[in-house]
């Protein structure tokens, strides 16, 4: 059944080829959202119903912004590239990297035999095997997500929290005024 | 072969930010390096006929611990794709503004600084 | 765009205003039973979420923001991530030998597992992750979507 | 130690809370900001000299040797790092009390700074690769916020390039990541190590790529720097000094270094890739910056140059090398910093950065033009200022390590240093009277004291390299990057 997930990833790399190449713009923004639901198929393939869920909402709400940003400007076409030289330069270096990694990811171990099977101290194999008994969640992933490892949970709420209130600060309108004016305060929506 | 697809998946979104002109196709191509990556990260943990890290009363937990998908990359993912959220929104924002200084997308028209 | 200020028709507002509170119900679901199933705090954030946007594309603009003003919203916002940092520090004091981010109700008082009440400060702290997310995309969906760009000419720049 | 969470705990908590009460109150917001940074320092203050300490979140404390939780861990250059970071943040915030005036939206312009300082601290601290990552992003993310505070033109355009560069090395760091996970199973840097035990795959040359060029970008070593004299000379100024000053020094080097020391241990490859790195950075970025005719983009490239010589120091993996490396990265943060709160008095002075329009300020801005001297004279190395001798003993510690050419590049660089920044000086506040001269006046209060503090702090940081200042503070954070893979057992506790 492999198999199967592999021609997924050929079709979100189809997909994002399309993406990046085509020159109108709904179908740009329409084709990354079909990456975006690739993603979201190879999840539920491979078993993380959990995480799923977030990308799901969060993939209609990227597709939703993005066609906002260009279609109430009205564009509808891009234009090309950058300069040819550089456009080579980059699809050379792209090239070498790409065939020093399949050389080298021979010694990832296969897919679909994760490491956590041959390591035996591997944090994974205690988090299935004590999870519920330590946290009392069953769901194993909420369990490392907001106990074993809620620091991070807490960096990423933070993250979201960052960017929202750096968006709003690059959205206002006004953003200079005399030291001596007072604050204003304003929400630009 | 899964991992060089999604190493391909990653160096096409990696092209579209260091070729195009276009902010909004930067953009895309930035989305598409974290969906790349998403979905490696997830890949690294599965096992074959594995099920999902959940445990329910009717299983014995030994089972469990052999059958299960590694439920680490999970959490780590679910991070990512927030992470990346809050990066999306803050590009797009501050492309509109470009857009309102400039009146273009088109990264050419946009250059004042030197680099 | 007028549907945006004014809203849909009459039959999606009525259908939207049956589906959201589905919506709403099945979001707080995933968030309570986080910990037992698949969802937690963020799933259950962005189906929250979601039913505010529907709420604001099928009645338009101005009914969401007397609904849920951008200023609330933000508030909201700082509140969701200030709870989960006190749920955080909460956890040093607990007792002797606590630390940031101690699971001190799971350990002094273990429920029955696969109850809602099993899983000590986990619930409380995906209720605290869903307020936030939700205000969250809430506050991104209303600025980068309803936000009016408007291309204005060199030299009127405030 | 109850203290060390809360090196992160409390900028957050001020993060969080400054937005809702500082719309209404602005002057609550620059106490409550100013209280924060100056407690967070007085805290960093508190912890130097003592010895490694690991601190577990959540108490998960290592089940069978396994390390199951987050770890914090707290060692000789976490303390360093620290010390910079608040030690350069409260004072910046100081400044920032007035100087920020010109803006709108002050509690969210402490909100962002804030949320930086505990992603920096953060990084400082952590023990586990992804947290790093993720207090990564927080940093990363906020700085982005944080250049186009101003929104203007160039404001903005700098910040998308910073953005989308700063992006795409975020997510070779997080590939790098994955891969290390894929390979070893675990995320803890000490487990890493331990399973990697120094013993190279082509794999682990591949990540040690992707983390080079991740860290790299983020700390604007050469080939990647092409963000850096944009970004940093659109930001308001405070944030310009935050950014030279620690930003790229938290998120670039000391990341890079822990990496590539504590975790994968330091082969001749990569000692001799850091060390072209950092001669090439060090090179370029002083050749540009003697071109420039904007003060801020200047400092901009001579940043790019003195990162060019830690790097150059750390590269060199000797106990003296490493030591002098921290030693002129924290020189430098203060002088860095110095000289853009300069530059920011000298705008916020006379309206104007360009300097064909500056020129002869010295009578006018008196206190700006003191500190700028004793700034610039400290980065181009004059005796007895602190960069002298940070960077002569660099200089020693590549002659020791019999890298004689590179020594000869950093002390000519050095020389090159001291010509740019005397023609910076004579063109900004000596020499004729340009056309911005007439209008000029001085600063207000709360931008001087921060300023003069930095210059005090200048003279007096030569004495770090005092015997028993450098027993307390340099030695034990050298050691621990020095002795690079004893770091898995000393916090694993095996």
């Amino acid at each position: 059944m492999l198999e199967l997930m592999g021609l997924l990833l050929i079709f979100m790399v189809i997909a994002a080829i399309v993406a990046i190449e085509t020159r109108d713009l709904l179908a740009a923004v329409i084709s990354v959202t079909a990456v975006g639901f690739g993603v979201i198929i190879g999840f539920f393939y491979m078993r993380a119903p959990d995480v799923a869920i977030v990308p799901i909402v969060v993939e209609v709400l990227i597709l939703v912004i993005l066609i906002r940003a260009t279609l109430r400007v009205g564009l509808k076409t891009f234009v090309g590239n950058r300069a040819f030289f550089g456009m080579m330069v980059s699809i050379a270096m792209l090239m070498v990297l790409f065939l020093a990694a399949i050389r080298v990811f021979n010694d990832l171990p296969a897919f679909g035999e994760p490491i956590m099977t041959k390591m035996i101290d591997a944090p994974s194999r205690v988090y299935l095997a004590n999870g519920l008994h330590d946290t009392g969640a069953a769901n194993i992933v909420t369990a490392v997500l907001l106990d074993y490892r809620a620091y991070d949970t807490l960096g990423e709420a933070t993250v979201l929290f960052a960017s929202i209130i750096g968006a709003i600060t690059i959205i206002r309108k006004k953003a200079r005024k005399k030291p001596s004016e007072p604050e204003v305060e304003e929400w630009t929506v | 072969m899964h991992y060089a697809l999604c190493l391909a998946l990653f160096l096409v979104g990696l092209y579209g930010v260091m070729v195009k002109r276009n902010l909004i196709k930067i953009v895309i191509g930035l989305i598409i390096m974290e969906s790349a990556v998403n979905i490696f990260i997830v890949m690294i943990g599965y096992r074959k006929d594995g099920i999902a890290p959940i445990m329910s009363k009717v299983m014995d937990p030994s089972v469990f611990l052999a059958r299960s998908v590694d439920p680490v990359p999970q959490a780590l993912v679910l991070t990512a794709i927030v992470i990346g959220l809050g990066v999306t929104a803050m590009t797009v924002a501050i492309a509109l503004r470009l857009y309102e200084k400039y009146g273009t997308y088109d990264i050419k028209e946009i250059r004042n600084l030197k680099g | 765009m007028d549907s945006v200020t004014k809203g849909m028709t009459p039959i999606v507002q009525t259908v939207s205003g049956w589906v959201k509170g589905f919506i709403l119900v099945f979001g707080i679901y995933l968030v309570l039973y986080g910990h037992l199933t698949p969802g937690g705090g963020f799933g259950g954030g962005v189906v929250v979420a979601m039913a505010l946007v529907l709420l604001v594309l099928a009645h338009g603009k101005e009914e969401g923001l007397k609904r849920m003003p951008m200023h609330v919203a933000g508030e909201l916002d700082s509140v969701g991530a200030l709870m989960f940092l006190v749920i955080a520090i909460l956890g040093m004091f607990a007792g002797l030998g606590g630390s940031f981010f101690n699971n001190f109700i799971a350990k002094a008082y273990p429920g029955e597992p696969y109850t809602l009440l099993s899983a000590g400060t986990i619930p409380l702290a995906n209720i605290a992750i869903a307020l936030k997310v939700a205000s969250s995309l809430f506050v991104v969906f209303m600025m980068l979507v309803l936000l009016r760009v408007v291309y204005t000419e060199p030299g009127k720049d405030s | 130690m109850q203290i060390i969470p809360l090196f992160v705990a409390i900028p957050l908590g001020a993060a969080f809370f400054i937005p809702m009460v500082g719309r209404k109150n602005p002057r609550l917001s620059d106490t409550l900001a100013n209280f924060t940074t100056l407690a967070l320092f007085i805290m960093a203050l508190s912890v130097i000299g003592k010895a490694t300490e690991v601190y577990w979140m959540g108490g998960w404390v290592p089940r069978l040797g396994i390390p199951i939780g987050i770890n914090l861990v707290l060692d000789g250059v976490s303390i360093f790092m620290l010390v910079t970071i608040t030690l350069i943040s409260f004072l910046v915030t100081l400044y920032s009390i007035q100087y920020m005036d010109k803006f709108t939206s002050k509690a969210r312009f402490y909100s962002l700074f804030l949320l930086m300082v505990a992603g920096m601290n953060g990084v400082a601290l952590t023990g586990d690769l992804f947290n790093l990552y993720v207090f990564l992003e927080i940093a990363s993310i906020s700085s982005y916020a944080l250049v186009a505070f101003g929104g203007q033109h160039e404001e903005l355009e700098a910040s998308f390039k910073y953005l989308v560069l700063g992006s795409v090395a975020s997510t070779l760091i997080l590939l790098g990541i994955a891969i290390t996970y894929a390979m070893t199973g675990t995320l803890n840097m000490a487990q890493v190590s331990t399973v990697i035990g120094g013993n190279f795959q082509p794999i682990h040359l591949f990540t040690i790529a992707l983390f080079i060029a991740g860290f790299g970008l983020k700390a604007a070593l050469v080939p990647f720097h092409a963000w850096l004299p944009d970004a940093h000379p659109s930001a308001p100024a405070p944030i310009s000094a935050m950014l030279s000053g620690v930003l790229i020094k938290t998120l670039g080097v000391y990341a890079l270094a822990r990496v590539l020391l504590n975790i994968f241990g330091m082969t001749p490859l990569t000692s001799y890739m850091l060390l072209i790195l950092g001669t090439i950075s060090m090179v370029v970025g002083v050749l540009l910056c003697m071109g420039q005719d904007d003060l801020k983009r200047f400092l901009a490239y001579s940043s790019i140059s003195q990162i060019g010589y830690i790097v150059l120091g750390f590269g060199l993996g000797t106990r003296l090398g490493i030591a002098a490396a921290l030693f002129h990265l924290i020189n430098h943060a203060v002088f860095k910093s110095l000289l853009f709160l300069n530059s920011g008095a000298v705008e916020y002075g006379t309206g104007t950065r360009d300097l064909n329009k500056l020129g002869g300020l010295k009578d006018k801005m008196p206190v700006t033009t003191a500190t700028s001297i004793i700034g610039s004279m400290s980065i181009a190395g004059i005796p007895p200022l602190s960069g002298f001798w940070s960077k002569l003993f660099i200089i020693i510690a590549c002659v020791q390590a019999e890298r004689y050419g590179f020594a000869a590049w950093a002390a000519g660089v050095s020389v090159l240093t001291l010509a740019a920044y005397l023609r910076l000086l004579r063109r900004t506040f000596y020499g004729e009277p340009g056309e911005a001269q007439p209008a000029a006046k001085e600063v207000p209060i709360s931008m001087k004291l921060s300023m003069v503090a930095l210059a005090a702090l200048c003279v007096a940081m030569g004495l770090l390299w005092m015997p028993s200042a450098q027993r307390t503070f340099l030695i034990p954070a050298a050691r621990v990057l020095q002795e690079g893979l004893t770091y898995a057992s000393s916090v694993l506790g095996m």
